[in-house]
């Protein structure tokens, strides 16, 4: 990750208890996982309590959701939100869909191998995943932001040849913008 | 409603030569067949002439062992509130129809989604970019023919665990000791 | 020779040599141009002063000529934005045909305003009244799109205040037997009271029609968006002042010296605020810039009516700087559409998008000018509104100022909707090629533009000449005590103190600023705006996503009652059962020989029975 | 010398106090209304957390100028505003250039700050941002209404327009403003329903319809400027009304106890309420708010 | 003095019999002829006037006999200015009409150009003789000559228009021939002047009927309401300068005459109020008539119509003012009005109908014309600084000495509707394309003069009024001053 000025530990460490207490998701409901996150986010099991918080747009978003499988056509959408977060930037890739394909596997159009296009913090496995793995995936998270591990942005960055070369096997018409950070 | 239902079939009958045609009572719903070349002098015969006015549905099957492509067009009268089944049958080497979005306009959805999905082509239909399947090169996947799962091991990589590509549902069966019939191993993944 | 007459002379001969001389060469031409507009003002501001007058004497009439206090602070207003728009004029004007007829008329307007203000007798007062409407009228069919419609409707509503204002000058002169205004303001107490209330009132619909305030206004959306920007930046800048110079006129030496003068000032200064309000809304309901500013204009001509007819001191002072900063920015708004215009070919705010890295400047001219137009502090509009506001809480017009508040606030919505159209949203393939306007037409507009922020910190510029013309008028000298008059200042005692709050905020404005805008700006980098959160859609380059069309549908909705009637309407349609009417009197002569010898019988006879009469 | 460094601390120091204020009340909200939907909610100090992972967040592109400006013009707009309003009464504390706080000027002053964020919205070219605008100025048309009618009223009524003034009106009298013309304080806290922008009012920025409205292309940076500017507008329009409505604060504790409370008021309503349409939210205020403004300014002026 | 009043009948009456011989013998004289005459008009009206103002009215008796018995002729400032400013009309008419259509015949040519000294003639004498019923032979040599000209073309429509300018003038003779018998059965004298200073001796009813019958008469030449429907017929159909000549010199000749009988003739005020409401009448109806009109010819006719109410409404005030204002009036007319005239003819020269929307576009064709054209439509609105605004500005001002609130108001309001039909065609000149491919005919180099002339008397008096405002003002005293008419009349010693 590019800390920038904040090279100084102590910074650091308090940068990522903030971050890892206040991860804005962007729900990408690509598939019948969507109906989970409002369940999480309600009465019931509240994962604001968390500090985990729904944001409107890309911009102003940490944390990428993957509810549910992903076609051709979707994962194009999905990197290009991805490459519109702003860093530091982390993937849940939700449900047994986005893990493996799920009951997906033999489709001619779906992805079943997210990691190979986006870096992936944290899979939720379930098909659905109940809202307990949800807020379980999110405290994972959290540990690892805590921990410094969730670096998926700066291994996006640094690898972007590879995920470049296996996005575009599978995107033929690539009529992307350069990815500018 | 029976009688109903006759006269509604032989009034087309009249006018149209149909390949065949049925009546069905309970669901209310006259069935006809008919050549390609008469399609749309008969839908649009029956949209103005008989109200007919709503185009329910429209879909395609396929039917390998035939050769043919059936597209059929589900009509509905408000009035009445009967059903009119208008099928046809394509040639499956060669599926060619004449555009049809002028009597509805809705039916241009169908048919740029017929035309990815099946491959079939209608003269004179304008679509203005893909409509499901972005940037397929492969053959129309909803073929029969198509095999969907060589199609994935070949474009897509699986994810490592997944080799065995076990059917799920022999799989579950397995687990709970159910029997599957003969008749649903074959085509029911 | 008297310097006045000189002036004069100056403008029209070299009016119609400006004409003529394009024969030579277009560039001649515009030299010329140029050099009749700065001499006369430079020989305005070096030679006249306030001793000069002159005298011409006709049979019928004597033309009196010389400068008041008053007539000073407005041709600062005339001189000054003839001259800039005037250089605005060559750069917009720049190989467009008929370029000798418009600067015929141009010059000759200006000219004819400079006569209306040095006039000291209401003669050549009209006589310059008249040019200038006539050779604004030529300026406004210049284009020639729906000339039958707009420029009769302009014309029939000028003819309609001068014939009042004639009116009420040939009254004036069968009371007092002369046309001079100041003979008419040392009489006026001892005249009838329905000539005291008459005669102000036929002269403020003389005014009020060139200051669109309400009835008499419909003439004015069409005709300021048809002419040409150049000229529309004079036509709402400083013509239309000249209705300002009159109703201040009347208002301060005439009806605030009656009783009953309470009652005419009420009314225009309810008129003036409805015309305001509505106004402001048909502006935001605009898709056209030229038309968008033109129902701004009006509406802001109506504070300026508002400040002047209330006539506390201080709502003077506030209408006669609002009238010098509406010359100042809506003038300079004009120039930046007229430049919008020239360098893209339409002034559509729906089709134009994304200006902003392409005419920088202009759009820095357009923000300034709308910050001062919106009346935000630390600008100069601000200074003029809030001591509008003030002087209508302190005098007890309460319902005014609600009526004032609501379309200032509502005119934040046109005032956005024009930087948006015009200078943001997405960046349009069709305006890439578009380049920054020339710098005749910048600098101009950039000065202007300083004016205003120069205005809104230093007011006592301009509120010196104003306390000066306000003291020509009998009202106490309140210069130096201006701000106690208002409560806002008495912090810092008497003396002028609005540079330290301006000051203030504009030192919390640049560190703000400096520390935001170049922080980030060093860290981050420009994106294109296709590059924005569309749901991971990715904008084709024919795409634009721009949000233009029904702008502010939903508040449209919420004012509709409003908006659906229209005097317009309803002036059209009288005018139409006038016409209808004469089509009967048209009847009476049905060419029939027969007929009219039983016309000349029924003459007889009713000569005949009323003979009597005749005996007198 | 001495003397503009204390004021410059004076500044710094009545920020901070409007910053800290205006952040504890978004979180408090922001559990309140968790309490109300039966949540745990988060903790009240989720958004300087959420602030301080704002601020920490790479900020990696702009859209030109205006956009780089528009937070900053929010921000400024705050600034000043809390420089101009009186904070407390008779205090020689946090009396920065409020000049004895003219009420015009602030209005002005007020509408400075999303004009100019509207312009960076603008700017970056989302439909939605503009979008967003349009709304927030039709809503500021409509409760710019009643909001007015009623401190014209108070203006007329003792002929003033300086904060100050009319605090030491209370004073002097001994009686609260609020019970002085309780029609214009109903026209005043109805309108500043409005003024708050929380729901049914929060058109502008609806996540889920106009994603984030103006703040859609707005991140890190960006997103933590234009939150702190509405944490110090919050405070510096719950000032404002305790001020003219409740005799302003002699202490801070005293000004914490009434701000707070009156927050509540757009708080609670919120809480219970759907959003409106935009007309809707334009029409609102041209009802009973405007009938109490009417009421107060026919109270203060025959009364 | 440099010559007689007298010359101003004899010497065209004199040419009138002598051009067809010349014709014989030169063709052109029959064009040229004509013209000399009313330039030497012109010329001895210029040197009478100089002469009158230095040694007042000169009274010219014929063959001997003077007043009240013989015939005089009074060349007064007032008709002296009236004088000048027919024979300088008629001047300016023949030089437009020089060349104005080629293709008319030898024949009809050498009619019209006698026919229109007659008539200028006739107006001349109208305006000086001293006697009514010379006054009727002029009137009658007027009419005549009127209805030869407006049947010029020998089309239908025109000699239907004639016919009705016949019948109608024939109804004004019968009435003029009554009103001067009773006057000579009562009085036993013709002469204005000795009628004047008799009249107190009449009896009333039968001074009442006698001016009932005279404005009758004379109101069918001024055009005045409800007694001008032949005008607008005739202006359209008589040949486009004969319309000038109308506007400019016939009815003010007319106008003269009914203004002297109210003013000297008989003694009694109500006239006055007569003269008001008759001219605001006309006034009205006139021009909201005009305001419909789809033909430019006809538009321009009921104008003219109107401008005559207003100069009755000014002659009505009876103030000096009023007559200050009323022959200002007359003068700005007479000149803008043959101004609009002369150039609307070439702006729709080669139309049958001659609607207003033949002249779209007609300012990129006809530059000059246009202009002048222009010129004149602004000048009759009355706006500053042509010469109609000072005119209008008179009228004004002495109905506010008078304190006609409301007649100010309605003159004021009505000129508003002039302005809105002068500015519709102003607007199609310029503004509108041309529509159907007509070819324009350029003005012949004459007819150019003849306009820019009077262009530029409009403007000059526009920008400096003082040049004529010293004639109107002995002219308006003169008319005033009935005392001093009859004793210079009666007391001439020859």
């Amino acid at each position: 990750m590019d800390y920038g000025i904040y090279q100084d530990k102590l910074t650091r460490i308090v940068t990522d208890i903030a971050r890892s207490h206040s991860l804005w998701i962007l729900a990408y409901g690509t598939g019948c996982g969507a109906i989970e996150v409002p369940a999480t986010m309600t009465s019931r099991y509240d994962a604001e309590r968390l500090g985990v918080r729904g944001a409107a747009t890309p911009r102003q978003a940490d944390v990428l959701m993957i509810t549910g499988y992903l076609t051709v056509k979707t994962l194009k959408r999905v990197i290009r939100v991805y490459e519109q977060m702003q860093d530091p930037k982390y993937v849940i890739g939700f449900g047994s869909c986005a893990v493996n394909g799920g009951m997906y596997w033999d489709s001619y159009n779906t992805i079943k191998q997210l990691d190979l296009y986006l870096p992936v913090d944290v899979y939720i496995s379930g098909c659905m995943p109940r809202p307990e793995a949800v807020l379980e995936g999110f405290a994972k998270l959290q540990e690892q932001i805590r921990a410094g591990e969730a670096r998926g942005a700066t291994k996006y960055k640094d690898n972007l040849d590879y995920y470049r070369g296996n996005q575009k096997k599978i995107i033929k018409n690539w009529d992307f913008p350069d990815y500018n950070w | 409603m029976e009688t109903f239902l006759e006269k509604i079939k032989d009034r087309i009958s009249v006018n149209f030569e149909l390949d065949r045609s049925s009546i069905d009572v309970e669901r209310k719903r006259v069935d006809v067949q008919i050549k390609k070349e008469q399609i749309p002098s008969i839908l649009r015969y029956l949209k103005e002439n008989m109200n007919f006015r709503h185009l329910m549905h429209a879909s395609v099957v396929d039917w390998l062992e035939e050769g043919k492509f059936e597209v059929l067009f589900m009509l509905w009268t408000p009035k009445e509130k009967i059903r009119v089944f208008v099928r046809t049958k394509l040639d499956r080497d060669n599926p060619v129809m004449e555009n049809l979005d002028m009597i509805w306009p809705q039916l241009n959805t169908y048919e740029r989604e017929f035309k990815e999905m099946y491959g079939i082509e209608f003269t004179g239909l304008v679509a203005p970019e893909e409509f499901i399947l972005e940037d397929w090169e492969g053959p129309p996947p909803m073929r029969r023919d198509f095999d969907t799962e060589a199609y994935a091991k070949d474009v897509f990589s699986e994810r490592i665990g997944r080799e065995d590509a076990q059917d799920v549902r022999e799989t579950i069966a397995k687990r709970s000791g159910e029997v599957i019939p003969d008749f649903a191993k074959k085509h029911s993944r | 020779m008297n310097i006045i007459i000189l002036i004069l002379i100056l403008f029209f001969l070299g009016a119609i040599i400006t004409a003529f001389s394009g024969k030579i060469s277009a560039l001649v031409q515009d030299i010329l141009f140029l050099i009749v507009l700065v001499v006369p003002a430079v020989l305005f501001f070096t030679g006249v002063d306030m001793n000069t007058e002159s005298i011409i004497t006709f049979s019928q009439a004597q033309l009196t000529f010389g400068m008041t206090p008053l007539s000073y602070y407005f041709s600062l207003i005339v001189m000054g934005l003839a001259v800039l728009a005037g250089f605005y004029t060559v750069g917009q004007m720049n190989g467009k045909k008929r370029k000798g007829y418009y600067y015929l008329n141009y010059i000759l307007s200006i000219g004819a305003m400079f006569g209306i203000l040095m006039s000291k007798d209401f003669i050549s007062f009209f006589i310059f009244w008249e040019i200038m409407t006539w050779a604004s009228y030529l300026i406004v069919i210049y284009n020639g799109k729906n000339v039958q419609k707009i420029g009769i409707k302009y014309f029939v509503m000028s003819a309609i205040g001068a014939y009042a204002m004639l009116m009420a000058i040939v009254l004036i002169h069968s009371i007092t037997g002369s046309f001079l205004i100041t003979d008419l303001i040392s009489e006026y107490t001892g005249m009838t009271q329905g000539m005291q209330l008459l005669i102000p009132a036929l002269l403020l619909i003389g005014f009020g029609v060139k200051a669109a305030l309400m009835p008499l206004h419909i003439w004015a959306p069409d005709a300021y968006s048809n002419a040409p920007m150049s000229y529309t930046a004079i036509f709402s800048g400083a013509l239309s002042k000249m209705g300002i110079y009159g109703m201040v006129i009347v208002f301060l030496s005439l009806l605030s010296k009656v009783p009953e003068g309470a009652l005419i000032r009420d009314i225009v200064a309810w008129l003036a605020a409805i015309t305001a309000a509505i106004s402001t809304l048909w502006a935001i309901k605009q898709d056209d810039a030229k038309r968008l500013l033109a129902y701004s204009s009006i509406g802001q001509l109506g504070y300026i009516i508002i400040g002047v007819a209330i006539g506390t001191p201080m709502s003077i002072i506030a209408g006669l700087f609002l009238a010098f900063m509406h010359g100042v920015f809506k003038s300079a708004l004009f120039m930046v559409v007229g430049a919008v215009e020239k360098q893209t070919g339409t002034t559509d705010l729906t089709e134009v998008t994304g200006l902003i890295r392409k005419m920088p400047w202009t759009f820095l001219a357009a923000l300034i000018s709308i910050i001062a137009l919106a009346g935000i502090p630390p600008l100069g509009g601000f200074v003029g509104k809030w001591m509008l506001y003030e002087s209508l809480i302190l005098s007890d017009h309460f319902m005014l100022v609600i009526l004032v508040f609501f379309s200032s606030t509502a005119a934040f919505l046109y005032c956005y909707k024009i930087l948006f159209g015009f200078f943001l949203g997405q960046e349009e393939k069709e305006w890439a090629h578009v380049k920054e306007a020339p710098a005749i037409m910048i600098v101009p507009m950039v000065i202007l533009s300083i004016s205003s922020i120069v205005l809104g910190t230093y007011p006592q510029l301009i509120l010196k000449p104003i306390n000066a013309a306000m003291m020509s008028f009998g009202l106490p000298d309140t210069y130096g005590n201006l701000w106690k008059e208002s409560i806002l200042f008495n912090k810092w005692g008497n003396q002028i103190a609005l540079a330290p709050i301006m000051y203030g905020i504009m030192l919390v404005f640049v560190i703000v600023t400096i520390f935001l805008f170049f922080r980030n700006r060093s860290r981050t980098r420009y994106v294109t705006t296709k590059d924005i959160s569309t749901s991971g859609e990715i904008i084709k380059e024919h795409e634009n996503l721009t949000f233009s069309r029904g702008f502010f549908q939903p508040f449209l909705r919420a004012v509709e009652p409003v908006m659906k009637r229209q005097i317009d309407k309803y002036m059209l349609s009288f005018a139409k059962g006038v016409e209808d009417l004469f089509e009967f009197t048209r009847r009476i002569y049905n060419g029939n020989g027969q007929t009219y010898a039983i016309y000349a019988m029924i003459f007889l006879i009713i000569l005949l029975m009323f003979g009597k009469n005749l005996l007198g | 010398m001495e003397g503009i460094l204390m004021s410059i601390l004076g500044a710094i120091a009545t920020f901070l106090l409007a910053f800290v204020v205006g952040m504890t009340y978004g979180g408090i909200r922001r559990k309140v209304i968790a309490r109300v939907q039966n949540r745990y909610g988060p903790p009240i100090y989720q958004n300087f957390i959420d602030a301080f992972k704002l601020f920490s967040k790479t900020t990696a592109v702009h859209h030109g100028a205006m956009h780089l400006l528009g937070p900053a013009f929010l921000m400024v707009s705050a600034v000043v505003a809390l420089m101009i309003i009186p904070v407390l009464r008779d205090n020689i504390w946090f009396t920065n250039l409020n000049f004895k706080g003219d009420l015009i000027f602030l209005i002005y002053i007020m509408t400075f700050g999303p004009l100019g964020m509207a312009l960076g919205a603008g700017q970056t070219g989302n439909p939605n941002s503009a979008i967003g605008v349009t709304r927030g100025l039709s809503q500021m048309v409509g409760f710019e209404i009643p909001w007015v009618m009623a401190l014209v009223a108070l203006m007329i009524k003792y002929n003033t327009t300086s904060v100050v003034d009319l605090m030491n009106v209370q004073n002097e009298v001994g009686q609260w403003l609020i019970f002085q013309n309780p029609f214009a304080f109903v026209a005043a806290i109805l309108a500043s329903l409005g003024m708050f922008r929380y729901a049914p009012f929060n058109i502008v920025g609806a996540p889920t319809e106009l994603a984030s409205g103006p703040a859609s292309e707005n991140g890190g940076k960006f997103l933590f400027t234009m939150m702190s500017a509405g944490s110090v507008f919050a405070f510096v329009k719950l000032t404002l009304l305790v001020d003219v409505f409740f005799g302003g604060a002699s202490n801070l504790i005293e000004l914490v106890i009434k701000t707070f409370l009156l927050y509540m008021i757009p708080v609670m309503y919120g809480v219970v309420n759907p959003r409106y349409r935009t007309e809707q939210a334009v029409t609102y205020f041209w009802g009973w708010p405007l009938l109490f403004g009417f009421l107060a300014i026919i109270y203060s002026v025959y009364f | 003095m440099v010559g007689s009043p007298v010359l101003f009948v004899a010497i065209p009456l004199l040419a009138a019999f002598i051009i067809p011989l010349t014709g014989m013998i030169w063709k052109n004289s029959v064009r040229i002829i004509p013209g000399l005459v009313l330039a030497f008009m012109f010329a001895l009206s210029i040197s009478l006037m100089g002469y009158v103002s230095e040694h007042g009215t000169i009274v010219e008796v014929i063959a001997g006999w003077k007043p009240p018995i013989g015939i005089n002729l009074v060349f007064s400032p007032f008709t002296g200015f009236l004088t000048m400013l027919m024979t300088f009309l008629g001047f300016m008419v023949w030089l437009y009409s020089y060349k104005f259509k080629r293709n008319v015949d030898f024949e009809p040519s050498m009619k019209y150009f006698i026919l229109l000294m007659l008539l200028v003639t006739g107006s001349v004498g109208i305006v000086l003789t001293g006697d009514i019923f010379n006054m009727f032979v002029f009137i009658e040599i007027v009419s005549i000559s009127g209805y030869g000209l407006t049947s010029f073309y020998t089309r239908r429509d025109s000699a239907e228009a004639a016919f009705k300018f016949l019948f109608m003038g024939a109804i004004a003779s019968t009435f003029l021939l009554i009103a001067i018998m009773i006057i000579y059965s009562q009085l036993g004298t013709l002469n204005i002047a000795d009628i004047a200073e008799k009249m107190p001796l009449m009896d009333n009813k039968l001074k009442v009927l006698s001016l009932v019958f005279f404005i009758l008469a004379i109101g069918v030449e001024a055009e005045i309401f409800p007694l001008n429907g032949w005008a607008p017929d005739v202006y359209t159909q008589a040949p486009g300068p004969i319309g000038a000549a109308f506007a400019g010199i016939v009815v003010k000749a007319a106008i003269y005459a009914s203004v002297r009988l109210v003013y000297t003739m008989y003694d009694f005020g109500g006239a006055f109020d007569l003269f008001i409401i008759i001219g605001l009448i006309t006034f009205i109806v006139a021009e909201t008539t005009a305001l419909r009109q789809d033909r430019l010819k006809r538009m321009l006719a009921y104008s003219s119509i109107g401008q005559m109410g207003l100069v009755m409404i000014a002659f009505g005030i009876g103030t000096k003012e009023g007559v200050y204002a009323a022959l200002f009036l007359m003068f700005n007319h007479a000149i803008i009005k043959s101004l609009l005239f002369f150039s609307g003819s070439y702006l729709v020269f080669n139309k049958k109908n001659k609607y207003i929307k033949h002249v779209n576009g007609m300012g990129k064709y006809l530059p000059i014309t246009s202009v002048l054209f222009t010129i004149g439509s602004f000048a009759i609105i009355g706006l500053p600084p042509f010469s109609g605004f000072w005119s209008k500005l008179a009228v004004l001002t002495a109905a506010a000495d008078s304190k006609m609130v409301i007649l100010i108001a309605v003159i004021l309001i009505i000129s508003i509707l002039e302005a809105v039909y002068y500015l519709r065609v102003v607007n199609r000149i310029y503004f509108f394309d041309k529509k159907e491919k007509t070819e324009t005919q350029k003005p012949s180099i004459n007819a150019l003069i003849a306009m820019i002339c009077l262009g530029i008397i409009v403007l000059v008096i526009g920008f400096y009024p003082d040049l004529i405002s010293g004639y109107l003002d002995r002219a308006a005293t003169d008319l005033m001053d009935k005392g001093n008419y009859i004793k210079e009349v009666l007391t001439i010693n020859k």
